[in-house]
């Protein structure tokens, strides 16, 4: 993959597609790697319930993130506990790395009032339901940690059907006039919906489109999780310098349905499926590990299930949840009454 | 005369506007390789061509702009928009140019565009997905606004909206979409937009609603009459230019009014009902007009839509309430 | 107690809240150096600092957008949009989030912030420059629309806004900015957001107005006054949260009522005015609520305006014929 | 100036702030040449008049466009009858190029309901008041008649500020994708009212955004007439030949204030006006004609008597038109109450 531009130096690639460290590529941090897996793995199992949940009407339409880890958890896992993640509503394995319940968000697709909500301390922004209006919150987030001095950056998530959106445009040039310490992190999946690519834009690359802001942008290996999280750790450096915002695109596949509701095979062939398949962020670094030997067959089923009773847990909890409450919907429209709180 | 789906109908209607005028484009998100989310436009492309059954950019205002251009230079141009939440980033462009154009140049350029959306509720939809917009768009003159209730109207609604020389905003009640199936007839043909349809005829109470409200009121009809209350059910089919006439003759018929919308109340189309109707046949009434409607509030995640959107209960309970004012 | 035009009391409302309280960040297209289109803002920037009182790139959408990340973050961003009319780019972000963060994470997140925009007509502007689409942001629960119409409620309203905890449409009738002066207190104060206030009293007729049109509802009573007419004149000041109370109080002393908008008749709020009076005082009606409002058409060319936007002799007549009605 | 990404060859440029011909550059028709000349003393004269009528008070808010004259009317002269135009509210000049009539644009800011009204075969859009909205319409025009294979190009003219709307971003790009025969210039006068090019954007140059749309960008010295003439006539063709659209900004400044309400010495220098009256692109043309012996001292006083003959007339016309008439209101909201056409 090729960096468009970037001040911080080349940016370093990991993993090739089967998972091996590439030639002259550093060893990245076991724990670090460790960590990561683990986090993807749970996300990973996560959504394969979610489909479930949803195929046995248990839960309503939702989006699968499977294939997107690699971007997901490479860039939230990067960001400091006092940053704000600024997601859609594909990045739920994102929100889960930076502290989301995962029962919360069970009970966001449920469609029950009190799913999806972060408790305080977790800095994660609901789930952006209009494709790429929640980058101007990013931007403006970001602004406003810079004008009070305080060291919080914002990490927005997208795709690349949103960047065809004003929206985008306009976030991203706030960010860059003021300064912003923000990261716009696209999942470039290659498609929106059923709209490929190549219909989107007529830029080869998203990351092209950083310069017209005056900010670096790159292309990066989104299914390469290490790669991810160098490239968004060095953006948020450099947004903490003061340096201000970084466009990163991340090269990646959804390996599902653009919904429960979609069929793929409407508009993608299964050759195309296949070869993505081969290249899916989380095989990658479970060879990579096994193969470094931080991770070995018994151990990765022990941490699978592990993680399974995580989900399971987590499940239960969402089904258990008391019924929604009618007073919900009206409860918090404005704060009390609309009286003051200054 | 074959029997259709509504969305079945308005497919039909979208093929049969692509093949009589080489001017119509069909546009939107997904409307093209996928035949559009709801399959609304399935089949389209390929018997019509990539570049009358177009694909594009994920950007609304984009599509509602380029279809501006489009429509100004001659063609006719039928843009899909998801779900009517995401109409919204379109706005500007409605508001400002398509509502405006021809009134600035006194008809030397016009915008006869249509901008198809599904909307409303109870469908386990995510969020955004479920709105009820229509009185943004009720509040705009130089646009139209229709919305069907039946498979029959919203091909005839759909192809005199295609024909109209101004902008259409085309509200399609998804709820409806394959719930519903009558004889709709395969040729072209038109409804034409203003006049509202009585979906049942009654003498003690006029139910005024759409889309997917007119069965929802059709069914609160059938059950008031077990208490031998006669509701008249109108679908008004297309909001603006509004029915006046046929509201104002049913009230002074019957002397008592509910209105019924998913929107929420304030500032709803069913204020402005209600309004006409108190103004045209104030000294007929015999109760205020009633308003059922979704309460003052977003639309809430779906475990609670049944308690947000109007149910037929609802509608017989203010029906009864109005009938014993 | 200094004089105050009802620009320079906004302005004076704005240093305050910006002296008072570090969260506030006045931002915009030229709110910055030049002090605003109108002056607005003047001085504010040599003031307060460029990073309170910010120039903005020239995006509504971005403006309303970044506004709400700051917001959530804790701060009280003020933003101004140069005319209501491009206040439209940035719909989506008031429909879409400004109006439901907070029921959407259960208060976990809110956007406490106010848009200010001048509105209204009659000031010989161009195009696109004399718009009213209050009916807009009075359709959208969890927004709040405030309208003044005097220097005194332009300060204390503006500072209410920018201390409550959910955004606020702030609407400024800019054909008053200059032309009314009253004694404003120096300090900071609040008026709160809901209550309506009677800026006459009156026993034969209620006439409803904001902003612009209250000094036009004024001049029309003063005028029936001379018939023996005796109108209440309210002011609502706030449009939602509405003051239904106020107006059944008063519709039930007097008996008849006249509403009057810049905005266009149909979806216009004096449809959900007359809705309500006629919800909350049907039996004390004595003539269907008449409202006085601009046609349904755009704005048009100034040259016409003064024929089309309501004028204090279009608003005798409506009183005249409720009241012989 | 320099030429961001252009594939027609290396652009030329003509003139030098003085007028003469730069070194190397061929001499640009002399028919074109005084054409051009008269096009833009026309415009000036016009909106000399516009200033002074407004300040009268016999017309409203009035935007000058003096200085501008060079980009609008290089510009506007280099498209075919064919080809429609649209503007924004200071592009009085390049509309009355394309055969706006005088007295049209008189009565427009006169607020007459007559007024701006292009005549049939005049294929002038009505000036976008909202900034930038207009860009999607142009994307639009030029898709459509690609689709009727017919040969009209779009060509659309806006601001530095408008370039930072979603809608500038939503235009460029469906114009891209869609290959649509559509020419951006922005004029890049260095200001949105008060604001300056460097809170606009944090890019250098506007044209460095073309590159995120996949189309070339170009920076060009746009009070050089004959240079914006070549430029948009180059991408004009690009367009004829299918290529797609073309992005150019084109440096200039606006002499005056940004309407009749502002006052520019608020957020302007007088060293930065004097330095911009001195590369102002009207009195380059006439050094250039009279150093090349095609427009002489005396020649000129009578092209400009000949001129403000035109611009009194159209004065004249548009202020004894006949009142207002109230029936305009709402006589064009919808064709004859709705009735269908089809
Ligand atoms: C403003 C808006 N328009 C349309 C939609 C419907 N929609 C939902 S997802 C989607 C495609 C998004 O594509 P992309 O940005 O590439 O993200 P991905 O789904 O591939 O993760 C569309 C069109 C929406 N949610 N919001
Ligand atoms: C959408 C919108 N927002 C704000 C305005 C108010 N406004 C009119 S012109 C202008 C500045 C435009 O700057 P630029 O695009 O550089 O064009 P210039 O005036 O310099 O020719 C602004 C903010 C407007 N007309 N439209
Ligand atoms: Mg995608
Ligand atoms: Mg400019």
């Amino acid at each position: 993959m090729r960096v468009v531009a970037f001040d911080a130096g080349e940016l370093p690639a990991y993993l090739d597609e089967g998972g091996h460290l590439l030639p002259g590529a550093q060893a990245p941090d076991p724990d670090l790697a460790l960590r990561l897996y683990r986090q993807m793995l749970l996300a990973r199992r996560l959504d394969i319930r979610c489909v479930n949940l949803q195929r046995q009407g248990r839960i309503g339409t939702y989006p699968p993130a499977a294939g997107q880890e690699g971007v997901q958890i490479g860039a939230a896992m990067a960001m400091a506990q006092a940053d704000w993640l600024f997601p859609s509503y594909r990045d739920g394995a994102a929100a889960a790395a930076r502290g989301m319940p995962l029962d919360a968000m069970v009970a966001y697709w449920m469609g029950h009032p009190r799913g999806g909500i972060a408790p305080a301390g977790v800095n994660v922004f609901p789930f952006s339901i209009p494709v790429g209006s929640h980058i101007p919150h990013a931007a403006g987030m970001a602004w406003a940690a810079r004008l009070r001095g305080e060291d919080a950056c914002a990490l927005c998530l997208f795709g690349d059907g949103a960047t065809s959106e004003g929206d985008f445009h306009e976030g991203l040039n706030f960010a860059a006039v003021m300064r912003a310490p923000a990261v716009f992190v696209c999942q470039n999946n290659g498609y929106a919906i059923s709209v490929p690519f190549r219909r989107q834009t007529a830029a080869e690359h998203i990351a092209a489109k950083a310069a017209g802001y005056g900010m670096p942008g790159l292309t990066v290996d989104g299914n390469d999780v290490f790669a991810v999280h160098a490239a968004v750790a060095a953006a948020l450096a450099r947004g903490r310098a003061g340096k201000g915002p970084t466009l990163i695109e991340a090269m990646t596949y959804r390996l599902g349905p653009h919904t429960t509701s979609d069929d793929p095979s409407r508009y993608r062939t299964p050759e195309e499926e296949a070869g993505a398949r081969a290249r899916e962020p989380l095989g990658r670094v479970a060879a990579y590990l096994e193969a470094a030997g931080l991770l070995g067959a018994a151990a990765r089923a022990q941490l699978t299930a592990e993680v399974d009773a995580e989900v399971d847990a987590a499940v239960t909890e969402a089904l258990a949840a008391p019924p929604a409450d009618p007073g919900d919907i009206t409860a918090f429209t404005v704060a009390d009454g609309g009286r003051a709180d200054a | 005369m074959p029997e259709q789906t509504l969305i079945g109908a308005i497919r039909d209607g979208l093929a049969c506007a692509l093949a009589a005028d080489p001017r119509v484009v069909v546009m939107g998100e997904d409307v093209g390789r996928v035949g559009g989310v709801f399959r609304a436009t399935e089949g389209l492309q390929e018997r019509f061509g990539a570049e009358r059954v177009v694909d594009t950019p994920l950007a609304e205002s984009g599509i509602a702009g380029t279809a501006i251009g489009m429509a100004a230079y001659g063609l006719r141009p039928v843009a899909e928009m998801q779900f009517m939440g995401f109409v919204l980033p379109a706005v500007d462009q409605i508001v400002s140019h398509a509502a405006r154009l021809r009134a600035r140049t006194h008809g030397r350029f016009t915008a006869p565009l249509v901008i198809r959306t599904p909307y409303g509720g109870l469908i386990r939809a995510p969020e955004l997905h479920s709105e009820s917009l229509e009185a943004f768009f009720c509040h705009l003159p130089g646009v139209k606004v229709a919305c069907p209730s039946t498979p029959r109207d919203a091909k005839g609604l759909l192809l005199a909206a295609i024909a109209d020389p101004d902008p259409v905003i085309f509200m399609e009640p998804m709820r409806l979409y394959r719930s519903v199936r009558e004889d709709v007839p395969a040729e072209s043909f038109t409804v034409p937009l203003g006049p509202a349809r009585i979906a049942r005829p009654g003498r003690d109470v006029s139910v005024i609603a759409w889309g997917a409200m007119v069965p929802a009121a059709l069914r609160a009809a059938a059950d008031v009459a077990g208490d031998g209350i006669e509701a008249e059910v109108i679908d008004l089919r297309t909001l603006t230019p509004l029915d006046e006439a046929s509201l104002a003759d049913s009230v002074r018929r019957t002397g008592r009014a509910v209105v019924v919308h998913e929107g929420v109340r304030t500032g709803g189309f069913g204020a402005e009902v209600a309004a006409r109707i108190a103004e045209a046949a104030f000294l007929y009434l015999q109760a205020p007009v009633a308003r059922v409607t979704a309460p003052d509030a977003p639309y809430p995640p779906f475990l609670l839509e049944d308690r947000f959107v109007p149910q037929p209960a609802d509608v017989a309970a203010a029906i009864r309430s109005v009938v014993a004012f």
